[in-house]
């Protein structure tokens, strides 16, 4: 909690769209400096007479802490509903509320261990970054990217300049493998004798990947993505649950105890349907007959 | 300089603007992003007796300009609240309205004994019952809709609570006559009315055709519901004053993101405002409103908050 | 090809959009924009007995996705309306919702009298009780608000209603129980029921500290709404549903703007949709929502609109 | 009500500050061909995300049925709450969703009568458009334009080129005569023996203006300002009690049966602390005892 965090009215610097999606740059002076691989930001849209009033959630794809414009901030977003069709259709110099960086980070592993990295759609946009924090510290990386389609992978350059080698799937084959990215994965744990497997993406993917890493020997550590209301601890909407050290399952805010957790302590159990269940052994559980 | 301070049933408070239970965990995320010891008070998530896991999840729904929350009160129980957080807000000198709730009227005694028994219990400024959640007792009827059931709650929690301490009781305005609720709580004892809890409403996912929230139901809370919450705030202080229920201090929440929206209520009566959803907007809110409320007041040539409490009602032109 | 049509107590509509009693006036004003033809069916402003002059103005007040609305039911009365109004939609062949009420049950009945024995009641396929208005027999109640009168005026109405055309009861949100109020009126004849009315709300001025509509409270609508709409629609639904009252179909309103917002309400169980306040931002907004809710039955890869009636009920994953 | 309407798409072809103003072009093609002096357009407001659902209303200041942008339109508009500063933050090519023209024009003398013109404040936009409407048919025009303050007054200069003569007054003096419309008016209508007053401007001021008209023989033509919802006849919230031709009053529509009234009819006994109340002898006018 004591992490810092800072509120700051942002500017646009730059808009690009790159495949399926807007890469962002705006001004966040002060953020830069707090921020880890594997945190996020939360941003306000649609301006002051906005009937859209909660902030939308993106993993902090790059910061640059100096700089012509003292400090910027670079996000990934997917044009869906209507906060991110504002966010995308931004221009040059217009105002944009940031609030990070929020969560906690992506944890780095005290020795040079082999780490297998893993993207799902806009999910790679925090790995180039932490793929870069790993080899500072020695860890050999390799990266496996996955998509629908060609056009929403996002950073296979980036990739390549980043880590050891880059893996492609896309379920329609429209690039590298066809398929999921459990489809090369196994190969690659196995190859590279990866400690960790670092991932973000859809829910279905961060399972799968905690799935292979166990088989593996590796440890998953997964950043997820619930639907957030406030990014900030207060609202209590973003909770999933996971079992602690002490072997208890807590429904726990994704925002500040995640969004990075270890894979094989998150109740997988309990998404279904699209919805996320209290486990039965979840600490406050309702019983038999109401709370 | 303006003359910011309030008081409620006796307790002088150094301004008027608090958080809204449920929309500020209990305090230390929102520290980060200013000192809650700012506020007026700090009101804390509702606790319960027991820990609490809450509703599955999705649990919330963006509305155009508000948004539906489906928590089920989750929460870490009574026990585990006065030791973690208000020891916490009691250390660094927060004064705070703790809200509490019960599945019973019982439950609600109990919930406070244990409250008051704690160390940190001189930090706490009043309690706020939280009377809209569901009576168990009373085939899950909301507490608050019903006159009798609230009586009940709030005089239960006004002979637990030491004297000198008010209880405020926190209304919803899910009701044909919140009134006649009103009267029910003052007369049971409650030395204060909080208004509004939240609305309930329902959102469609539209791609999956089925209700957004996996507990179906949720409450409106945002901008969408303040001409709702000033009317409930006016409603219940227009009743005081024609002498139709005793004069007691009203709390006003309900859509507030700026000052002026703060005096809105506070011009309808409320003696204190509370900043809930506005919050996840901007994690300054309840910060921000106060500073904009102090530059209302000061705007509008007056020099203690106080003399704008209700003042619509005298200004207010008679046909 | 979708098919859009949908049956109200046996009337059959060639679609399911309508505009909101009071925010269409009586169509000339729109048939600029688009064909009111083209709607299901167009709802007009509610009726009284006597021409009425409505309340002093300011009348509105815009609100978070939403406004205030005072405009007390002004209008020209029965006679002047069926003379006038009610022929020139009869001449154009809009298929026509009548709203009507009374300062009594008995003018309610008096009203409807004079509307059926009118020579343009040939293009009425239904008539729309709006109940959510004060009831000055009993101090000014809200006739919805009370179950027993809520029954009286359904009842009068229905007996003076030729069998075969529909009477729908309009209900207000603002009751602790919807369904019961639901129940009353079905149970008194009603055929359908038309949800939601206003929610009473206020809205202070902050300059001048006073209430901003010159009748105090006004009634609030638009999107800020939507979710209440939702769940007056999905509670009365799975009432009938669980056969805790009997079936009778729905007309959903409250914040619709889009194709979407329709659907919500088509899910949680509404067999025809009124588009109102949005009107107020889209003059074209009653035509283009069913475009969109056209395209949306369309999306979902369904035939027939009738299909996605209360789908909602049935997709929902239980607990 | 049979009078052409349309609803169009428009975009930003300029928006430049004038004094305390903003002066906006906006394409909105047909809605030129059909408008009249005294008309006004409605504009939403606040983009797709907006909070603000209501349109605002503006006097239409100029039309251009042809050009590079096939049919432009302009407004003068003073910034004051929400909407207003939407519409003055745009920018070149934004989108603005335009409904017009609505409400009645001023009605044109059949003969060359002499004219006065009243503007108060930005109530001047409507009035140069229609002075060349007057010249046209021969009629000689004068016109007044009142403000609090110099930065307030709007068209003085286009005012000399579309006026025979042109008197300023400011409340402070800082321009033209200190003091009210009112303090030249009865000069000018005596000198010019002018028919007709028409005038747009506060509500006090066209009172006033209908008082000072009345007293020298002239009709007075004011354009009102009622706070509107819809603009287009269906909300019923712009209501104002004004008598009609059989000698009774009724609350009628200023968007459908105004903006413009002629001044002796419009019940000013009515307003008062900004209020309007239904006069006694309204029709449907409440009883004694409630409806
Ligand atoms: C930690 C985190 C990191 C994310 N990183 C990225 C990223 O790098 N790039 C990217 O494109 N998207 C990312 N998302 C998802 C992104 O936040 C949502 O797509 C976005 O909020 C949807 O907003 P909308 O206006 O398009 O949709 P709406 O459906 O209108 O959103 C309505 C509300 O639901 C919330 N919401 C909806 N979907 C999601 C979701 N998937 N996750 C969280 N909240 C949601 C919104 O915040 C908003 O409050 C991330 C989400 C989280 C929680
Ligand atoms: C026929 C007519 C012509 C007008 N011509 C001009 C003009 O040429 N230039 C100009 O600057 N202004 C003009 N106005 C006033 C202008 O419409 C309002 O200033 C504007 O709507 C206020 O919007 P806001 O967002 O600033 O204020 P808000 O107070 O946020 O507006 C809230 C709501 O009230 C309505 N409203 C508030 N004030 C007025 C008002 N004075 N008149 C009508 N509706 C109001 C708005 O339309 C909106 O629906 C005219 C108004 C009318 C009725
Ligand atoms: C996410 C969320 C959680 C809430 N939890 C509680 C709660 O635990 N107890 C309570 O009394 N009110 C709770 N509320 C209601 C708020 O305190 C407040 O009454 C309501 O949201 C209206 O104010 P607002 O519009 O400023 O949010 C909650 C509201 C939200 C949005
Ligand atoms: C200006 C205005 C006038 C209205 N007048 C009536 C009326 O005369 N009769 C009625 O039954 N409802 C009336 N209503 C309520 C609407 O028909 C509708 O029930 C309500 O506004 C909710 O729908 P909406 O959000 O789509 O506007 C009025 C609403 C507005 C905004
Ligand atoms: S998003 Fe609000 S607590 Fe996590
Ligand atoms: S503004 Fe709606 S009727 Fe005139």
């Amino acid at each position: 909690m004591s992490a810092g965090v800072v509120q700051t009215p942002g500017e646009v610097v730059a808009n690009r769209r790159v495949g399926a999606y807007h890469h962002l740059t705006v001004t966040a002076p002060g953020l830069a400096e707090l921020a880890h691989p594997g945190q996020f930001a939360a941003f306000a849209v649609g301006g002051e007479t906005s009937a859209t009033l909660l902030r939308r959630c993106f993993s902090i794809h790059r910061v640059r802490p100096t700089g012509t414009y003292g400090g910027t901030l670079d996000v990934v977003v997917a044009a869906h509903g209507p906060g991110t069709q504002w966010l995308t259709g931004l221009r040059t110099h217009d105002a944009v509320d940031v609030v990070g960086p929020l969560g906690r980070p992506f944890p780095l592993p005290a020795d040079p261990v082999p780490c297998v990295l893993v993207g799902g759609g806009y999910g790679s946009a925090p790995l180039f970054w932490l793929a870069e924090a790993l080899r500072e510290r020695g860890c050999p990386v390799e990266i496996v990217l996955g998509a629908a389609s060609e056009d929403r992978l996002f950073g296979v350059v980036e990739a390549r300049r980043s880590a050891d080698r880059v893996h492609v799937t896309t379920d329609d084959g429209s690039a590298g493998t066809r398929g999921r990215v459990t489809a090369v994965l196994g190969e690659v744990l196995e190859r590279t004798g990866a400690a960790v497997a670092y991932a973000c993406g859809p829910m279905a993917m961060l399972r799968a990947v905690t799935e292979v890493a166990s088989a593996h020997g590796a440890v998953a550590q997964v950043a997820v993505e619930e639907s957030m209301a406030c990014g900030v601890g207060v609202c209590m909407t973003c909770v999933m649950p996971v079992t602690g050290n002490d072997g208890v399952t807590r429904m726990v805010r994704s925002c500040v105890e995640g969004p990075v957790f270890r894979g094989d302590r998150v109740r997988w159990d309990a998404f279904a349907d699209g919805i996320c269940r209290v486990p039965d052994d979840a600490v406050g559980a309702p019983r038999a007959g109401g709370h | 300089m303006v003359d910011m301070s309030t008081t409620l049933a006796g307790t002088v408070l150094p301004n008027p603007v608090m958080t809204a239970s449920g929309c500020a965990a209990n305090g230390k995320e929102l520290n980060r992003f200013f000192p809650v010891t700012d506020l007026g008070a700090f009101v804390t998530k509702t606790v319960m007796l027991d820990p609490r896991s809450g509703r599955p999840t999705p649990r919330m729904a963006e509305t155009s300009s508000g948004m539906l929350n489906s928590i089920g009160l989750q929460g870490p129980g009574i026990d585990a609240f006065v030791e973690h957080d208000l020891a916490w807000l009691a250390e660094r000198g927060a004064r705070v309205l703790v809200s509490v709730a019960g599945n019973t009227a019982e439950e609600f005694g109990e919930v406070v004994q244990r409250l008051v028994a704690s160390p940190a219990f001189s930090c706490v400024v009043g309690v706020e019952a939280n009377i809209s959640c569901p009576n168990v007792a009373n085939r899950g009827l909301v507490f608050a809709c019903d006159p009798v059931s609230s009586e009940q709650v709030v005089r239960i929690v006004r002979t637990r609570v030491p004297e000198g301490v008010p209880v405020v009781a926190k209304l919803t305005p899910d009701v044909t006559d919140i009134v006649a609720v009103a009267e029910a709580a003052v007369r049971a004892g409650a030395d204060g009315l909080t208004m509004i809890n939240t609305l309930l409403g329902i959102v469609i996912d539209t791609d999956l055709l089925r209700p957004q929230l996996a507990g179906v139901t949720g409450g409106l809370s945002g901008p969408a519901v303040r001409p709702v919450a000033v009317r409930a705030v006016w409603q219940v202080v227009a009743a005081m004053r024609e002498g139709r229920l005793p004069t007691a201090p009203v709390i006003g929440v309900g859509g507030v993101r700026t000052g002026r929206d703060a005096l809105e209520l506070v011009a309808a009566g409320a003696a204190a405002v509370q900043v809930g959803t506005a919050t996840f907007n901007d994690p300054s809110a309840p910060r921000r409103v106060l500073a904009e409320l102090e530059a209302e007041v000061a705007r509008h040539g007056v020099d203690r908050f106080a003399d704008l409490v209700g003042i619509a009602h005298d200004r207010m032109v008679r046909p």
